[in-house]
């Protein structure tokens, strides 16, 4: 039996930045990250079907703070928290961190494909052809009924956990539900309006919404100046 | 010494270190691609070598085979390491082994290994030099053996079949299931 | 060097030869009934004994564990006497994760996956489960494990300690200066 597990075959939401920003031959800054934040979440609808929502949920992190990014580069007098200047600075560490270690891992395949190995001994080779019972002297049957009930604790381990995570990308999909709706009645929104009184994660959320919908053409954006407010306009085509 | 014979004993060592049984010269020499009689020469420096203090093994020649073994100044120490490591009681990791072949034997070591999560050839290594475990080649699959509990373990723990285990009938399924709901990917 | 410590450096040759797998210090000084202390001076001294170019063989020491290996120099040449199969492909998603632990372990799975962005829970499982990586209970919190690079992984890339690792002091320290500007994930 072969139990490779899949997830190995997908590269990570770091990795996936990393190649975008490289492409573009540019250097790990947040003016950058914003950059290839629309590049990111291309990708990231692209793969939303074929993925497990527990990759997708990484990606989501990682798309959540790219759109906290790039907001504070389209809209400059948007108010960070603390915690959320720490964030973006904390991605910008991160991508350098992992891409050094692109580097080290890179070492250890060198190594490995050299064939530069060393070889040891089995356990006890001299005892191999003798045939020997030793015992613990203390071993009950109860011993290894406990042991089998802790067993029975390890096999419900191997099965994945639920997939939790999945709430996140449901709500990415609500937004764009609610927003859809809100077009049914009005044909024009301030972005503004819109979050008004809601929790930044949300409006996080809310803005990759407008970047998805815009990215199908279902809406609009306007901008007027730098500092304005964001116009979200129904688009040409039909919205459903 | 010179250079060369100096290298030639080293491959040398590290050859017959790891083939464990008496190999002789004409395999010795294939395997390193070296001339017979160079290998004769360097396995006469290297039996001079050994036996130097600092040195724990020695070389058995016989004829044209020779094997590395430990000096006779230490036939009890061998002993000694089986009466530690059996004296030792079960960790639980090994308890836990034990139980997964008990339970679920006969079963391959890519089966235990998926159920603990953890690579497990020194563990089963252990449990069968110790005569609690059994394994035989799988009929099915070339290169794959399957473990059991050995018919001496069942008989000191006072039961005379698998299947007199306590809730043999549960933990059995409960695997069985875990083969079905997993399929190989 | 002094006798006493030639004769203890024949008994670990000895020990380690008969008993293959990984040994900790404590255990070799209890079935010798050595002091630890002279245990580390003398296997210490054997380990650069062992460097020299007669011999074909090298003590490979992660944490408090010795195991007795063949040199790497000879990897290729002993390929065929290894019946074990060796074809263990890592993927760049493996080596990834591979390199963070050798580099930077012992470390927390959340560190790693901190470092990653990604989940990475299967991934250590697949790596532990050839044996690649080693994980024990951080002695400071409980119910977090610590992972590291195991004794095969360094057999397997042919290097006797994770410190012989190629630009090792640069990236350990890459990641203990991002826990300290970070302290709070």
């Amino acid at each position: 039996m072969n139990y490779t597990i899949k997830t190995e075959l997908f590269s990570g939401p770091l990795e996936k930045l990393l190649e975008l920003i490289e492409e573009k031959k540019m250097e790990i800054t947040a003016m950058n990250l914003a950059e290839v934040t629309g590049d990111f979440l291309n990708y990231l609808k692209n793969i939303q079907e074929k993925t497990e929502p527990g990759i997708l949920a990484d990606f989501v992190v990682v798309a959540s703070k790219l759109i906290l990014i790039k907001s504070k580069a389209l809209l400059p007098n948007l108010e960070l928290t603390k915690d959320e200047e720490t964030e973006i600075k904390d991605l910008e560490a991160r991508l350098t961190i992992y891409n050094e270690f692109r580097i080290a891992a890179q070492h250890i395949k060198e190594l490995a494909e050299k064939g530069a190995r060393s070889y040891s001994k089995p356990l006890l080779a001299a005892l191999e052809k003798q045939r020997v019972f030793y015992p613990p002297q203390e071993l009950k049957l109860s011993d290894l009924s406990r042991a089998a009930l802790n067993l029975a604790d390890l096999l419900k381990k191997i099965v994945p956990e639920p997939q939790k995570i999945k709430s996140a990308i449901i709500t990415i999909e609500q937004k764009i539900e609610e927003l859809l709706q809100r077009f049914q009645t009005a044909a024009e929104h301030s972005f503004k309006e819109v979050t008004m009184s809601r929790p930044k994660t949300e409006i996080v959320i809310f803005f990759l919404a407008i970047l998805h919908l815009l990215k199908d053409r279902i809406i609009d954006i306007e901008q007027k100046g730098q500092f304005e407010d964001i116009l979200i306009k129904r688009g040409e085509q039909p919205t459903q | 010494m010179e250079e060369q014979i100096k290298k030639i004993i080293s491959q040398i060592e590290a050859l017959l270190f790891l083939y464990g049984e008496p190999m002789n010269y004409k395999k010795i020499a294939k395997t390193l691609g070296i001339p017979e009689g160079e290998i004769k020469t360097a396995i006469s420096a290297f039996s001079s070598e050994l036996a130097a203090e600092n040195r724990g093994l020695s070389l058995i020649i016989n004829q044209d085979q020779v094997q590395l073994v430990t000096k006779p100044e230490f036939g009890k120490l061998l002993e000694d390491i089986v009466k530690e490591e059996v004296n030792e009681t079960l960790t639980s990791v090994a308890l836990e082994t034990l139980a997964i072949v008990a339970y679920s034997g006969p079963i391959s070591r890519a089966e235990i290994e998926y159920i603990r999560g953890v690579n497990s050839t020194f563990m089963l290594r252990n449990l069968m030099i110790r005569g609690l475990v059994d394994r035989q080649p799988d009929p099915k699959r070339s290169n794959v053996y399957l473990y059991r509990s050995s018919l001496e373990l069942l008989k000191f723990i006072g039961i005379s079949k698998t299947e007199d285990l306590p809730e043999y009938q549960r933990f059995n399924e409960l695997v069985k299931k875990l083969w079905h709901e997993q399929p190989s990917s």
